[in-house]
């Protein structure tokens, strides 16, 4: 059987002109790495969107995985943007193979 | 006038968006994928700035184009403050949100410009090419008064932002593409532009028809949706393109521009950015509501300038340029 | 015929189809961007509804136009019955998917009827600027008779999705780009038309070689995977736009058609949807199998259709007009 | 540390085509949000399948976060389409902050 | 209440060239099926990509939902590849209605 | 030369590349979606192979052609080994990395051609029809000769893969399509491509400049992220196009071929692939780093050939051709 160790994965939806506010929050949260998926539309309290690139109205999700710890001190850091920037944050324990990377 | 508004609606470039508004009321699916809109505003912009550059190349700079530049600069910085005393005091929006609109109202629209364009060339009015630089450089002006309005003088805004925040507002692809292609018109010049104008050139109205196909689905959609947009902020809507334009042309006529030079400065003050703008404002003002400012500026004023204001502004500047001259 | 037939396969609109078709069978990772192949497909309505529009300003309306809608109308509304007939008889489908496949088959494809116009004007048989209404007209009526097949009368779906599926049905894109391009080229006329024809014109081949090189690679990679289509729904895809290729280049021709629209009405019979059909038979037949209709109609109907039929089609209606006229 | 709780998010596979009928479910179980993602293409037991938006064959992830009451009140909506709409419904237990706008 | 159990789900990052080594992974671990998904960027140890459909530079998450046997069995099977691929893969638990056909 | 290198300079497709590369720089988010560009780089091939086929249609194969095809696949095949001891020897590169360096270098980049050919044919040398078969036939040897050195002759690899990867190297949709498009050219001849010429060959150049600025924003996105390549593997990058355009370009002359096709050769020779081979490497030798061999082909040496290599070959092509020949 591989060896498995537990990680937070922790996945944040916001605005494409906001990207690089969540990155780089990772990033000195000190977390090795991200990923970014692309998202279509959407409804919440604000109503519908829709993708418009045009526009500059799409959205993505930015996911990353770390220890716990790491984790944490994100979710600390991107509190407070929650609201005013209308961001989605949810996270929940995976398992990953090689946890020495994460 | 009577035969410009008809003209208007025979162009296939304005049937093309009237055609994209019925079918979103209609709750049609119809849809041009984002990377296609995308890819067509690119172009639309590359093409614009190429062949501005190109005619450019042929006039030379001279006073009148200065003036014009000149006069387009202080408009764009001059204009958020007219707008963001309407929107503070008749339609009571905060302080945040009426500085955010104001700065859509100072910049401008490059379809609305590029539309104006192709009708006052049916018309036999064909502004210079210049204009293209104008329009460029009334892109940014109003986003720094609209966030001077916004934040206030003293605002507490962290260091860091205001530097990405700037480098977005000069080095957003809109203003960089835009020049950038003037510049290599201006350097190609008539001879280089001729090898590639079967795709700048050619291709423009029928690229153009399809990109206004979907800015009318945008558009209808998006004030179907619209939940934020009061009475008072449409009416503001469609106020501003009106006052906008009679002072942009009056002013740009009393400077001595030619008509159709007038009547394209006019239809750049009247036109609200949606592209340039709200990119600006999503990362220097997150707290901002899209849901005012681009319903504002997409789904009231821009339909309103394509379909009447376009053509008011062209009988105005033609009756302008009318009494200030002999010749018709 | 041989000359047709030759023409047909040096043409380079028919080639790219093939060379999808090859590129698919040995596996090569070829592939046209979705978002790409959508923005060609729309392209493609635009243009062919815009032209249609511009001929009949051209032309106006008469009795033939009437003749040609109506004759279209009641075969979209009846094909379909002898569709099902032969899935449930012969292919045992059962009558979800029979209903199902048999709307698509009372439906048309525009792609193959711009084919088709394509390799007609070649051989000098143009079909009316009118045809393109009539294949409009043509996409709806099938969907109707195959739910009413497949649900039988008294069906107790709900009304809500019936409601929402009539919408769809009515509005669906390819529909209201196709009807709203038409109504564009009628308003804007040969002068309106002249300003974008670079793009709507000059490009359409062009594109139409990319998207046939596209539909290649797909029909070829369905039947690749293709587990739900027996040999007996494969005869049925090949003998339903025989059948009802002759039944509608007949009754075109024996109602006055010229040669050209004759064949085109034919070809538009023999055709099967692959576009708008399948989207309204998600909504409203969930449960019917889309590896069975799209496999059918897209990946053996299609290439039947381009590579042969058109040509059968053609030669039967030049057959056909010979005989009534003197005038070959 | 920030304060989270634990939410249900719900992903479901759904054609394009039937996306409405996701989201009104989703809308009437009286959850506040959904944001859909694309996909690409996928195998099932009906066989391989591609995204080819010109022939409609596209599909999309409807993801929402709801709490456990509502997450359920959405499956028992969901379930009776599961098969006949091919839709794919999984969901698990997540940390999200400001819990009370779920 | 509809009765759910309990299954993984695998979420592995590939490159778009080497999707083909991690389905064929995935139907040789007897799993039914599969799901595709678009990635717009990242950044890991290596730095950072983008999408560049052109180059050929595009990554992709395949996911899967299996039982816990079969997911390791996958696991198992991937693991080796995680390095040398530059894979990166993630699992947890997730409720399904109709388990059976997992 | 100067007229050569200014003329290359104020060619619209050139300074595309250019605004490219600087908007990158100043770290403008100016970005052409992906799927356009995708879009963009399969018309160009497709383009491409219909006039190289249009054009041998017309000239025939001739033992000229057939020198230049041999020529063409030598190089391919030889090339890589050279690449390879340069990269062991002084960049210090595993043998895993160096081979797969080695195949880029080998084979070719289309882009870089089809820009010389525009270069070369403003400057009236137009190279033969025949050079995109050459070019086609090019792509893949490198590919073999690199795995070669990259695992040794007795490698261990997975006979399963060795099949994958030689499938995609054989049918990877580069190849594929300038060889289908070339067949659909000899095919449809000059009568069928006039049909569709208003878009592959009307629109092409405008094309190929919008690609540029996206191939100029990504290799200088591309240099600013790169971690991977050392100054030596950078001198390598700039050395290699040189020795292999002057190898190239010499034996082409030698060989007799007219200046243009012996100058596209040699370009041919000096470029670097970086969509086929990155591709068959990703799959054969998914251990070595694509940030080593996407940056020095891409970032590198592509804008190196465009900017400087494409005039220095031209200028050595007609000056290798005057000592041979009499007459210019
Ligand atoms: N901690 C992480 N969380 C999410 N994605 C990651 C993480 N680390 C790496 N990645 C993704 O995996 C890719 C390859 O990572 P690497 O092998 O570390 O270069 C990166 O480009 C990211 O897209
Ligand atoms: N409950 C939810 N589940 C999933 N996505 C949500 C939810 N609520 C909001 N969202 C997403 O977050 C975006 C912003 O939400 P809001 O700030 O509520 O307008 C929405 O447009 C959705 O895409
Ligand atoms: N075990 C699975 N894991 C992930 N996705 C699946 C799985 N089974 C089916 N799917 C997805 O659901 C779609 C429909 O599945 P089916 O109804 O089995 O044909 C497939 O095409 C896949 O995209
Ligand atoms: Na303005
Ligand atoms: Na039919
Ligand atoms: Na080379």
């Amino acid at each position: 059987m591989i060896e498995t160790v537990t990680r937070k994965r922790i996945e944040i939806l916001t605005d494409t002109a906001l990207v690089k506010r969540v990155t780089s929050a990772i990033d000195s949260a000190g977390i090795t790495g991200w990923t970014i998926t692309p998202v279509s539309s959407g409804k919440g309290r604000d109503g519908h969107w829709r993708e418009e690139r045009v526009m500059g109205t799409d959205k993505v999700f930015v996911l990353t995985i770390a220890s716990e710890e790491k984790a944490d001190a994100l979710a600390e850091k991107i509190a407070p943007l929650l609201s005013s920037h209308g961001f989605l944050l949810s996270m929940w324990d995976v398992q990953v193979i090689r946890g020495e990377r994460f | 006038m009577e035969t410009t508004a008809l003209q208007t609606f025979t162009s296939p470039v304005v049937l093309f968006f009237v055609l994209g508004l019925l079918a979103a009321f209609a709750r049609s699916d119809l849809a041009i994928p984002e990377a296609i809109a995308k890819g067509m505003s690119l172009y639309l912009m590359a093409a614009i700035g190429m062949k501005g550059g190109v005619a450019v190349s042929k006039s030379g700079i001279d006073g009148t184009v200065l003036t014009a530049l000149g006069l387009g600069i202080a408009a764009s910085f001059l204009m958020p403050f007219l707008a963001y005393a309407l929107l503070k005091g008749f339609a009571k929006l905060d302080r945040l949100n009426a500085g955010a609109v104001a700065a859509h109202y100072g910049s401008v629209s490059v379809v609305t410009f590029v539309t104006a364009v192709e009708i006052l060339e049916i018309q036999g009015k064909p502004p210079g090419g210049y204009m293209v630089a104008v329009m460029a450089a009334m892109e940014t002006p109003a986003i720094l008064t609209g966030l001077l309005l916004a934040r206030g003088m003293g605002s507490g805004s962290s260091s860091q932002s205001t530097g990405e925040m700037l480098h977005e507002v000069f080095f957003n692809s809109s203003v960089v593409l835009l020049l950038g292609a003037f510049a290599i018109g201006i350097i190609s010049g008539a001879q280089g532009f001729a090898e590639v104008s079967p795709f700048f050139q050619a291709g423009f109205k029928g690229v153009l028809c399809i990109f206004l196909l979907d800015m009318g689905l945008i558009a209808a959609r998006r004030i179907m949706d619209a939940r934020a947009v009061t009475w008072r902020m449409a009416t503001i809507a469609i106020a501003l393109p009106l006052i906008n334009g009679v002072i942009g042309t009056s002013a740009a006529v009393a400077l001595g521009l030619d008509v159709g030079s007038a009547a394209a400065l006019g239809v750049l003050c009247a036109s609200a950015s949606y592209i340039a703008v709200p990119a600006a404002m999503r990362l220097a003002l997150p707290e901002a509501d899209p849901g005012i400012y681009l319903t504002m500026s997409l789904s009231i004023t821009f339909p309103f300038n394509i379909l009447i204001n376009i053509g008011l502004i062209s009988a105005l500047a033609t009756a302008l340029s009318g009494q200030g001259a002999v010749t018709p």
